[in-house]
């Protein structure tokens, strides 16, 4: 596997899509515990991205050009939170691959991992405080064992969602020190979290990507 | 959901319009980025003043530009930070070369967004940041993202923007600021929940012999949940822990602020205020200047917020200064 | 029923205590007989204004007592026409020896006590009476008690208040408040009912896509009953009748009110004085004067009314006079 | 039966009793076509003539002291169209009363006919439109009748009480054209007016005064 320009741009439509019909879904678990936009702002971010690759300029064919134009983008329409929080993990990752035309599973582990340090460092939390963060440690850590066993970018990538999607169901217990939903102390016990949701969403979405577009080469292959 | 809208996406925008016509003399409004600017800005020499934060408050912030008070204000959409690239245009709207101060109320995406918008004019115009945080509802702990900004920020706006209007610099006017919001503290109660318009349905449901004591101003719910009570026994719970906190004692002066969530009539506020009136007379704490009505809002809901200012002559007499904005008018 | 009280009954008495507490600098409260009474009056030489009307209606009028607007005004219960004995003991208390206007809202009840007051006073006080009915939803028939005095209320007494102020006499200030009622009509709606406290069931019930059209102001039911509409739609609906009844034609000047019926959140109201300023701009009629905000309620009751007052350089002028009362505040 | 000073004060404490029972019945009839306080409104005027009867000084003991004191009670404790008018029917009948000790039948006919017509007169209103006027006018009329016919005084309030009661049923398909209902033009129509039904409560309370005060009399004389 590597992942070009136009791999990326498809994991976006494909997230744009799902967020979309997971915007309800969302906003309700951000109405139990924070103040019921994270699904009304993730639709926001990533419907602006497919607007303007529909409208054009297109972005620089690079992946550095596709995730930096995504992350700007998210920044400059998600707000709350996650915008910056997004956004500057999008930023980072573009940073990561730049000069790099398809990025091999090295690189795009290192991309994630410069996602989640930027998004850590920028929201100053770390695993257990009940934020994104809860899916994208286990996502990035579950990515770099599957790197460091030799597995190809595919399985690296689904188990990053997998991953994540455990992750996030871990959040349900937590009781949040970070975020809008630290404000209810106790409170926030037996919810899970709006951010580590999307953010199980969005890398369920790149691993589905990568292996859509693995299997039709895989055929040709044989 | 009821509401007065034509749809849910323009409901900012036409707001903004119908701002722009109502209060013409006073603001403009950039609408490529959703920004509210003080007609006459920028003024050289003077100290530009922005603020921010979702949209629902209002008439924070943008009910609040004008003379001796902001310069800007970023509407995000309801209940969600407004993006950097809103404070980055406000700020160079309103730069008139003596730097600009963001206030910022203490929510994890106001902070974030504000603090990029900062890093964008970095090193072209010198930014000062003040963060609000006078919610007693909240710890400010570790376990926390820190004591919300409230109704000290509606404070802070009117003091430190008189003390920009009247020649402070940057550091001065950094410093009043500060100044408001260490020696101010609110908490808040909702007898209703609110529905952000893009969502539909309400934040939280509550029962109908139900009140949140310990709530924000996103519709959020509060600390917890409790048994209706007469309206002296709830000013009870809001101004004890804001008294204790702000270590008030026999003798102070205060500033008074009885804020509406919204949806509650001023016939009840001006009860709830006799309530907290009550409570300070009974620790012979003098109110020295009022405030009563809806400032900092949270939409439709119904409920009251309480927060008291220690007042010093430089407080009491900036507070005083002259104000013109849509929100707040005296002296001009 | 969810209130801020302590207990329905106190609820007036309670809510002009947190008014003198918030705005003793202003006014002073009699509170045997419930009058809120502008602090230096009487003034010798200048002609008395007295409102009142059922609580309830917050700011209005109590929150319009001040320089250059109200002597003295009158709360009933919620929604109640005071009695005699209140405005009778007003009018003594702001008689500086050039007579007294009574502005009297057109409610059978508010009309009657008032007269009877004013027979009370006879050959004592000269009193004059200006009654308020501005509102198109009722038919000015001998069908009805004729039409509502609403929105005009809030103008007539700005405006009359101005006049007398500036040493205007009795007659002067008495045509000038015929002059803003007879070129002002309004017209409202609701989203939602309103709970009088001493009943504690909404007045009416309104099913989630239905609103009213053609309210007055005591949480009654209006003329007519309709589906939601999106609030461009509502806005023709209420002025449509407003630009009739007054012809007003293109090149027009006009005061434009938009008034929150005590409910809805002022980011709504903007856009409805956003759809309301689209509307005259279609048919050039300026915009000269702005008033949006929540001045003459219905407790708790989301909607909004539209008011339209026809401008000259006279009203205009007089509008523009000082004015320091808790709710409207300019120039002083 | 000839009334005195205490059968008025026991009238007004009888009707007061009763009003205060249909406190939130006159107020749900005010809800469907006024502003939902007419219950509240009388039973705060009754409560106030109750209060002060009790606390003292007692009103002159004659029916006008009496009738009078509870007119100007009424006028400066309820409010709304329905104090002016109540209190205006109270202080007509006592000054049609002065300086009678025992109101006879054509006495308490002519106060009947002093309180109706001072309140017509107020009102501006006439039978028919939808107001207390619609049980206050036949029961003159029907008081007129009896009295014309040589009814004894129980009876002729009997009557007066049972027109009324038959008033206040026939404003039901009534449009209002006086008053708050006024303002609901058509949709004022199926819906009883709370003036009517507080005014035929009233009566009812007079009339059931006179016979509880007549029966051990008869009895006595027997
Ligand atoms: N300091 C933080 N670090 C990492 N993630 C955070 C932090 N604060 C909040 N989040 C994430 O942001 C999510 C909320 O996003 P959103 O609802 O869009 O913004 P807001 O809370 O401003 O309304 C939370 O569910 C959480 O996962
Ligand atoms: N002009 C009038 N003449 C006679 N009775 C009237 C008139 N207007 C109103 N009423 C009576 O008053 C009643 C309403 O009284 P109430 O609810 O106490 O006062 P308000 O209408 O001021 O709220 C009506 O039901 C009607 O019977
Ligand atoms: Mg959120
Ligand atoms: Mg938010
Ligand atoms: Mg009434
Ligand atoms: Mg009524």
């Amino acid at each position: 596997m590597s992942l070009t320009s136009e791999h990326f741009e498809a994991w976006l439509r494909l997230a744009a899509g799902r967020l979309h019909e997971q915007k309800v879904a969302l906003t309700e678990l951000d109405q139990a515990i924070g103040d019921g936009d994270h699904g009304i702002n993730m639709d926001r971010g990533f419907s602006a991205i497919v607007a303007r690759l529909d409208a054009g300029p297109a972005p620089d064919p690079t992946p550095t050009g596709v995730l930096r134009f995504a992350g700007r983008t998210l920044v400059s329409t998600v707000g709350g939170a996650s915008g910056p929080l997004y956004g500057t993990g999008f930023l980072k990752a573009a940073a990561a691959l730049d000069g790099v035309a398809e990025a091999d599973a090295s690189q795009s582990v290192a991309a994630l991992e410069a996602a989640v340090v930027g998004i850590a460092a920028l929201g100053k939390a770390v695993i257990g405080e009940k934020t994104m963060l809860d899916a994208l440690t286990p996502a990035l850590e579950a990515a770099r064992a599957a790197l460091a066993a030799g597995a190809n970018g595919e399985s690296i990538l689904e188990g990053a969602a997998a991953a994540a999607e455990a992750g996030a169901l871990a959040t349900v217990p937590m009781l949040a020190t970070k975020g809008r939903a630290s404000y209810l102390g106790e409170r926030s016990v037996g919810h899970q979290d709006p951010g580590a949701t999307s953010s199980a969403l969005l890398l369920r979405a790149l691993a589905d990507t990568a292996s859509s577009l693995a299997r039709p080469q895989t055929a040709a292959a044989t | 959901m009821k509401k007065l809208i034509n749809n849910v996406d323009d409901l900012v925008t036409e707001a903004l319009q119908g701002m722009e016509v109502a209060h013409g003399d006073l603001l403009r409004i950039d609408y490529s980025n959703s920004v509210v600017i003080r007609k006459d800005a920028p003024r050289r020499g003077k100290v530009g003043l922005v603020s921010g934060g979702g949209s629902g408050h209002e008439p924070l912030h943008g009910g609040f530009v004008g003379l001796g008070m902001l310069d800007a204000a970023c509407p995000g959409a309801v209940f969600t930070s407004p993006v950097p690239d809103q404070m980055e245009a406000a700020t160079r709207a309103v730069d008139g070369g003596a730097g600009v101060l963001h206030i910022v109320k203490n929510y994890t995406g106001d902070v974030l967004n504000f603090q990029m918008a900062a890093e964008l004019v970095a090193g072209e115009i010198e930014v000062a940041t003040v963060v609000t945080n006078d919610d007693v509802a909240v710890q400010d702990s570790l376990y926390t993202a820190g004591r919300r900004g409230v109704g000290a920020t509606v404070l802070v706006e009117k003091i430190a923007g008189g003390c920009a209007e009247v020649g402070g610099s940057l550091k001065d006017v950094t410093d009043i600021a500060v100044k408001v919001n260490g020696n101010a503290r609110s908490m808040g109660m909702a007898l209703t929940s609110a529905i952000v318009p893009a969502a539909g349905t309400p934040t939280f449901e509550l029962a109908d012999d139900e009140m949140e004591i310990g709530i924000g101003i996103h519709g959020e719910p509060g600390r917890r949940r409790e048994k209706l009570a007469p309206v002296d026994d709830i000013a009870e719970m809001l101004v004890g822990p804001i008294l204790s906190d702000l270590e008030l004692k026999s003798g102070d002066q205060v500033l008074a602020f009885v804020n509406g969530m919204g949806g509650t009539p001023l016939l009840e506020l001006y009860v709830a205020f006799n309530s907290v009136a009550k409570i300070l007379k009974g620790k012979s704490i003098t109110i020295s200047r009022s405030l009563v009505g809806n400032y900092i809002t949270s939409l439709e809901m119904a409920g009251f917020s309480v927060t008291l200012l220690r007042l010093d002559d430089q407080l009491t007499n900036l507070w005083d200064s002259p104000v013109h904005t849509p929100a707040l008018r005296w002296g001009a």
